[in-house]
């Protein structure tokens, strides 16, 4: 009798796997071309481009696995031999807090770029009910906010780099990431390389022992206020909260964006503040400096004197083996080829729609030196004039650098401010159904160049366009706090409202009715 | 969805504990679901005697004394017809108490039942205590002593009153049991078949203590045992269900005429042993 | 019991012999069930009126005294007032206990209802947030394979991680059933010292927190052995958290199988592999099912374990040796990672899917386990016919052994369902004496 | 029979019981290899930090083991905050939904609410987080702020950094905080606790509940001295269980709570910490030795669930209801 429950359990395993291999059997059958799966694993940041380019080669039969588990987890599973690839922000080698990564000992390895992007400063600021989308910062402000030096929005720092706007006497509420990720490496080492004596004394502090430079997990001192949250989406969406006024986060850009929330301009070594995005992107890192190894010294990005440069752009390399060492093979080889050749061509068209910058020319051809490098890759035809990447050029400059807008006079370090909304708050309402609304202020699209320039004016108090000359508190003029729009997240607080309502009136009622049974 | 009724709570008469009386039970019917296990039932159950209800097994005694505290409708789907008359006013009135109706007719269950975490004492006065009456130490002491004793079990536990109730024999926790009940000071007690469980000793102390309560309060009494119905009551009724009908009073009238004449046959043959 | 011949009770001769003393009253008796709980008006009135002061009452304090500010306060408020303002009420014409008893039945609904509404509201939340990814079809009939982060949700759906979480809870089932079933019975069968060290070593297991689980396989089957990760370490990973839940729930349900069944079991000859095949196992088979579904739920939900070990892969594999396979928790994880609307309300959707899925599984565990009525009954047909067979064995005596087997069902944790069936029954039993 | 010395009962054995015994036990040992891997394994991994570390691992707060500064007194102090939260708004629900469904349900509605809790009980943990993290958070921000002003005076419930009498002042320190935590995790476990205790109040004796209810007790007062102390062992029992759960859980605090590695004793307070969360944060990018940190770590946190559950089988194997956990 009691053998049916394995009977049953067993019909049950044997159903499902039945199901299961007739549904893959209707699938589309991939064994046409001789693509075998390749895995890998590593950046959040870049994992949204990651993801699309794995979805745009399945047509050409190839089979690419993603798991965005984080640059520090790709580089250890790549060293462990548990992936084909990696991708991550920073290098092997690098010393992070007092150990140093060590790069693979039996494995070796190239480093081969893959989509470069802006480290965004999105923030969560009212006044006086309305929220505050232009924002601007000076890179020692930024530091100083996220090592506890500045702790209120209307410090005499932030004020400066604000002249138009009045800002609140609230508490900054910095939000980092709680776990390990690139984009912590990439936001320390810009802090470490340009404010390096701020950055080490606040790594003293929390315990880091002599400083700690670039590290993938931002350290946290006890009592200062901070708010540290796992993955983008944990500090996007702790920022994002209504309630959470006054909270700042560094993250890709691409969240601020479909957050719908704006990010703060930078200002760069030309003193004007500019917005993160692709463009701006492209034109800082032209100013990279790249090594042997194609790994970058950014120094050069941090100080590019272009006026239209975003400092804090970096790059996100891929992680590739150069032998057949960890169950690697030729045939994978080929495949991770073929998937290379496309993201570094075809596949940069879509950087900016996912809030990256699109790879230069010259990281391309050092990229296709890469692949050759790869076993089993030697059979994929690499031409750089079929290469349809959106920064080519005929005369081999990048296009997308040098078609680059240049920056609004309002945006230049003085006393004007230009008034228009930036990231995510852009594009008005192009993200409905995100908590916070869009915004009447102008702003031609949601992918990126919006908000670009200063162009496009037309918040509450009018700027005028000629001058750059703006005079008020650039707005939302969707009030926040007061009359927030109707949303998901309102519809579930109703439902929970009539049901503690129901819990008020029913357990009575009900129980009177229940004792006559 | 509900019916309501205008409560009238001067209408439910505050009738004083202690103090003998009839209960009468009128056109009792039960069922569980859709099973009727008695059927319009009468019985006049007179103050200051004992009433033994007989019959075998399945004949609805035991539901029929459990209709007379409103026990019965503890069972999930239990219904009931009928009335129950406690010194003329209806126990199931909408406007009484259920709980008042129970202490005012207690019952001693077939398995002695007493709580096993609470000590003798407190046992005696659990009924007290979970009906909200307030007695001071002393009166407590002397009530203990007083239920105990009628319930002959004073000698016994007197100077153990402070361990667990569980601890006792059966027949000792069986009398525990009807002190507990005695305590609240019940108009009417009802057993049922309250020497089961127990070996012939103890059941000879209980219907001892059966016989000295009887100038108290009016017992009801349900048992298999014909030598106890004989010994301990005054008055008798034979409970019958036949091949599937719902159980019904064959015979009632006073204990030695039914034993002695008893006028229907089935009576004669249940009475003599030859069925059931 | 002596068959009873004689004609059928003239009722109403037997109700003349006990209408003695009684008026005739039987003509206004209609013999229908009694109401017997009613609400009276009282009640019905000190509810109302305790509903509308306390919500008078909170309105006060929060428009004109103290704004403390939120709705939560003010429904809380608001409670505290009612459940004080109803004792009062109650208090007016009721006894200290009564009044006692009516507030602690408002406070025990009300926090069942607590705890109903907010798995209400989960599940609400889920799916409401997944709302925009659950209308389309596609969404249970395609993988991920061919929908990036641009794409609309009319492409790309979770049937990948549909798949790969049953294959992985099948292949952990089919490692824990067998495994779990036959140490619960070892620690039962074969007692002595090195069982019972065997038993506190499980009991100790179950608290092993899950990502540690994971990160054994990982270091064991990953590194230490090179295996690529897959379903298969996943499912791996998955057991060795499932397998202590399941050895000690069924550990404790074979327990509570009474002992007089197996002896009467062994009685009759039967040897002791006979007799845990054919008695105590269906004995306890509703308990079992229980253990199941409790190792089972907490299987397929968890995140941890098998992010370690089954790599990610946004095709469907449904080879679970060979290359990453994707689970619904995973799925869910991994999507509302993405900065992308439309993959966070796939992330939603994906966890409506899994509950729905888990929901699935459990009646037809359920199902299996033996609720349907008719197979019920026909079970217990099946058990009446062995029992009564060895109850006659048994001899006399053993008749309370009968009523022992119609009670082990609401003893046991799995008879859950059927125990208020059971006790009704046995209930009934206790009642009307029905036993021999 | 002059000697009276218990006499030798052997029999020969069935062949079919030998491999019965044979089978089961050879279970028994499989099972016990694997648990005694893990332990091994956990402790092997363990070592290295514990040994660096010395005692040093009992009491510093700090988690920075790459700098030779770890300890788990943080961690663990906030795990065990985190668990008592969630295991002291999960007793009164569970109690609460266990004796409804045991004592006042009706039958009809009894069976349904009991596949409920079975299902609650099976929502994934990375639900419970999100919807902890998206719906929870803001609404219990007003509760926790009302609490710390009404009962800032206790310690625990104080929180630095906010005036309520600034209007500019941010919520923020009440977001992240081991309340938020602890509820979620409350909501996980209350439907184990309830199943357990519902299952033993079931089993509570007719007899005695007849008893009290024919002395005249209303349900409530039966209940009191009935149904309670009868599953007081369930109770216990239960609530050690639900407490082994809510230490060990990993992802939905991962998701809501923001890791602080001070003992944070204020639960109202943004920052908390626990040490499966820990886990779960760290292990990707941890070095060699880190590893080895966070397995001592994990080694800790299940000798801590390891005590909670002997003490929970002990009391419940003690009580009158037995062993029904």
């Amino acid at each position: 009798m009691f053998s049916y429950i394995r009977k049953a359990l067993s019909a049950a395993v044997a159903l499902g796997a039945t199901i299961a291999f007739a549904l893959s059997a209707a699938l589309p059958a991939q064994a046409a071309t001789a693509y075998v799966p390749i895995s890998g694993a590593g950046s959040s940041w870049s994992a949204n481009a990651v993801e699309q380019w794995r979805t745009n080669v399945q047509q050409y039969g190839m089979r690419v696995n993603f798991a965005s588990t984080g640059s520090s987890d790709g580089r250890n599973q790549f060293r462990n031999g548990t992936v084909d690839y990696a991708v991550s922000e920073i290098p092997y080698g690098l010393k992070d807090g007092s150990v140093v990564d060590s790069p693979p000992a039996n494995r070796p390895f190239a480093y081969m770029p893959i989509v470069a992007g802006g480290t965004a400063m999105m923030y969560n600021l009212t006044s006086g009910g309305k929220q505050i989308t232009n924002l601007r910062l000076s890179g020692e402000v930024i530091t100083k906010i996220f090592t506890g030096v500045i702790t209120k929005w209307d410090d005499a720092a932030i004020k400066a780099d604000n002249p138009s706007i009045s800002l609140p006497s609230r508490k900054i509420v910095p939000v980092v990431r709680s776990d390990g990720s690139g984009s912590t490496a990439q936001f320390t080492a810009w802090m470490a390389a340009k404010y390096g004596s701020l950055w080490g004394a606040y790594c003293n502090a929390a315990g880091r022992g002599s400083g700690c430079g670039l590290t993938s997990n931002f350290p946290v001192v006890a009592g200062k206020g901070f708010v540290a949250q796992p993955n983008s989406t944990g500090v996007a969406g702790y920022v994002q909260q209504r309630a959470n006024d006054g909270t700042i986060t560094y993250v890709e850009y691409s969240y601020a964006l479909n957050a719908g929330f704006p990010v703060a301009k930078v200002l760069n070594k030309a003193g004007y503040y500019v917005e993160p995005t692709a463009q701006n992107v492209a034109v800082g890192l032209l100013g990279a400096k790249i090594n042997a190894d194609l790994t970058s010294n950014l120094t050069g990005v941090y100080d590019n004197a272009d006026p239209r440069a975003y400092p804090m752009s970096s790059y996100s390399y891929m992680i590739v083996p150069k032998t057949n060492a960890n169950n690697f093979t030729n045939d994978k080889g080929k495949t991770l080829g073929a998937f290379a050749n496309y993201f570094l061509c075809e596949g940069q068209q879509q950087a900016p729609a996912l809030g990256y910058s699109p790879l230069p020319i010259n990281l391309v051809k050092s990229g296709f030196d890469q692949i050759k490098k790869i076993p089993g890759a030697s059979s994929v035809t690499l031409d750089l004039k079929k290469c349809n990447n959106p920064t080519f050029s005929a005369d081999g400059s990048n296009t997308l650098a040098k078609n680059a807008p240049q920056p609004a006079d309002c945006d230049k370090k003085g006393s004007t401010q230009c008034a228009s909304g930036t990231g995510g708050s852009a594009g008005a309402g192009s993200n409905g159904g995100t908590s916070a609304g869009g915004t009447t202020t102008g702003g031609t699209d949601a992918t990126g160049g919006a908000g670009a320039s200063g162009n496009s004016i037309s918040g509450p108090m009018s700027c005028n366009a000629d001058t750059g000359q703006c005079v008020a508190v650039t707005a939302d003029a969707v009030k926040i706090s007061a009359e927030p729009s109707w949303t998901v997240g309102n519809t579930i607080m109703a439902a929970a409202v009539l049901l503690l309502i129901m819990i008020v009136l029913l357990p009575p009622v009900l129980s009177r009715v229940l004792k006559r049974k | 969805m509900t019916n309501l009724t205008m409560d009238n709570f001067s209408a439910a008469p505050v009738q004083p504990q202690g103090v003998l009386a009839d209960l009468d039970a009128r056109n009792v019917s039960a069922w569980f679901g859709d099973h009727k296990v008695l059927d319009r039932v009468s019985l006049l159950m007179p103050k200051g005697q004992v009433t033994a209800l007989i019959g075998p097994s399945g004949c609805g005694k035991s539901t029929f004394l459990r209709t007379l505290n409103r026990m019965h409708e503890l069972v999930p789907s239990a219904s009931f017809a009928g009335e129950v008359l406690l010194d003329g006013s209806d126990i199931y009135d909408p406007s009484r108490r259920i709980t008042e109706a129970r202490r005012h007719i207690g019952m001693v269950f077939q398995k002695p039942n007493p709580f096993p975490a609470m000590s003798i004492a407190d046992n005696v006065t659990a009924g007290l205590t979970l009906t909200g009456l307030k007695v001071n130490k002393s009166d407590a002491a002397d009530l203990i002593e007083e239920c105990l004793t009628k319930a002959g079990l004073w000698k016994e536990v007197k100077d153990r009153l402070g361990q667990p109730g569980g601890g006792l024999s059966g027949g000792q926790q069986q009398r525990l049991c009807i002190a507990r009940s005695l305590a609240v000071k019940p108009r009417v007690l009802l057993m049922d078949e309250p020497c089961s469980a127990l070996d012939p000793t103890s059941t000879r102390r209980i219907e001892q203590t059966i016989t000295e309560l009887a100038s108290e309060v009016t017992i009801v009494i349900v048992t298999h045992n014909m030598q106890q119905a004989a010994r301990v009551s005054n008055k008798c009724a034979f409970f019958l269900a036949e091949a599937g009908t719902p159980g019904v009073i064959v015979e009632q009238g006073d204990t030695t005429q039914i034993f002695e004449k008893p006028i229907d046959d089935r009576t004669n043959d249940y009475v003599n042993g030859r069925f059931g | 019991m002596t068959v009873f011949d004689t004609p059928i009770v003239n009722e109403e001769s037997a109700l003349a012999d006990a209408a003695a003393h009684e008026p005739p009253t039987q003509e206004i008796h209609h013999d229908v069930p009694r109401k017997i709980h009613v609400m009276r008006v009282s009640d019905v009135l000190s509810i109302s009126g305790a509903v509308a002061a306390a919500l008078a009452m909170t309105t006060l304090i929060f428009t004109m005294l103290a704004p403390v500010g939120g709705i939560v306060g003010f429904l809380v408020v608001a409670y505290i007032l009612f459940l004080v303002t109803y004792a009062i009420l109650v208090s007016f014409d009721e006894t200290w206990p009564i009044v006692r008893d009516r507030v602690f039945s408002v406070a025990v609904h009300t926090l069942a209802i607590i705890v109903f509404a907010t798995l209400v509201f989960v599940v609400a939340f889920s799916i409401s947030r997944g709302l925009d990814a659950l209308p389309h079809l596609n969404f249970f009939t395609e993988d991920m394979s061919l929908a990036g982060p641009l794409d609309p949700l009319t492409k790309g759906g979770v049937i990948h991680a549909i798949v790969g979480s049953l294959i992985q809870i099948g292949i952990a089932l089919a490692i824990t059933i067998p495994l779990g079933l036959t140490t619960a019975v070892f620690l039962n069968e074969v007692p002595g010292p090195f069982s019972r060290f065997v038993r506190t070593i499980v009991e100790a297991m179950t608290a092993l927190p899950s990502i540690v689980a994971g990160l054994f396989i990982y270091a064991t089957f990953i590194l230490i052995l090179g295996l690529d990760k897959s379903g298969f370490a996943a499912s791996l990973a998955i057991s060795v958290m499932m397998l202590p839940i399941m050895i000690r729930a069924s550990d404790v349900v074979l327990r509570l199988v009474p002992s007089t069944l197996k002896e009467a079991s062994i009685g009759l000859g039967a040897d002791n592999f006979r007799t845990m095949w054919k008695v105590t196992l269906p004995t306890a088979r509703s308990g079992l099912v229980t253990a199941i579904i409790l190792a089972t739920a907490r299987g397929i939900g968890e995140t941890s374990p098998v992010l370690l070990t089954s790599g990610f892969t946004a095709a469907f594999n449904a080879d679970p040796f060979h290359g990453p396979m994707v689970s619904l928790p995973l799925a869910v994880f991994q999507f509302v990672k993405s900065p992308e609307p439309s993959m966070i309300a796939r992330g939603f959707g994906t966890a409506a899917v899994l509950m729905l899925l888990v929901l699935i599984l459990f009646v037809i565990a359920r199902m299996i386990g033996g609720e349907t009525v008719a197979k019920r009954e026909k079970r217990a047909q099946t058990r009446r016919r062995l029992w009564g067979a060895i109850v006659s064995a048994a001899g006399p005596g053993s008749a309370l052994l009968g009523r022992g087997i119609a009670r082990i069902g609401s003893r046991l944790p799995g008879g859950q369902a059927r125990a208020a069936q059971e006790k009704l029954r046995s209930q009934i039993s206790h009642v009307a004496k029905e036993a021999k | 029979m002059t000697i009276d010395t218990p006499r030798k009962l052997t029999g020969v054995r069935d062949r079919v019981d030998l491999i019965y015994r044979g089978v089961t036990r050879s279970g028994g040992i499989i099972v016990l290899v694997i648990m005694l891997a893990i332990g091994v394994f956990l402790g092997l991994r363990a070592s290295q930090a514990i040994s660096a570390d010395g005692f040093e691992f009992f009491w510093q707060q700090a988690w920075e083991p790459d700098a030779g500064k770890f300890g788990i007194a943080a961690v663990l102090i906030g795990t065990i905050l985190i668990a008592i939260v969630a295991v002291s708004l999960a007793l009164p629900m569970a109690l609460g939904t266990s004796l409804y469904i045991s004592e006042y349900a009706p039958l009809r509605l009894k069976k349904t609410l009991i596949g409920l809790v079975d299902l609650m009980a099976a929502i994934p943990s990375v639900v419970y987080g999100l919807w902890g993290f998206f719906a929870l958070q803001g609404s219990i921000v007003p509760i926790a702020k009302w609490i710390s002003q009404n009962f800032g005076w206790i310690p625990i419930f104080a929180v630095d950094g906010y005036d309520p009498n600034d209007p500019l002042s941010t919520t923020t320190v009440f977001t992240s905080s081991t309340f938020v935590a602890g509820i979620v995790v409350a909501l996980m476990i209350t439907p184990i606790m309830t199943s357990i205790m519902r299952e033993v109040f079931s089993q509570s004796p007719i007899g005695e509940r007849e008893g009290a209810l024919g002395l005249g007790a209303t349900r409530w007062g039966m209940i009191r001295s009935v149904v309670l102390p009868f599953g007081v062992g369930g109770i216990i029992g239960g609530t050690m269980l639900g407490l082994g759960r809510a230490l060990g859980e990993t992802i939905a605090v991962y998701m809501i709570i923001s890791p602080v590695f001070v003992i944070q004793p204020h639960i109202l307070q943004n920052g908390a910490s626990s040490i499966s969360s820990l886990i779960a944060l760290k292990y990707g990018e941890a070095s060699a030795f880190g590893m080895s940190a966070l397995m001592a770590a994990g080694l800790t946190l299940f000798v801590v669930t390891l005590i909670v559950n002997f003490g929970a089988s002990a009391i419940v194997a003690r009580s009158r209801s037995g062993a029904s956990s």
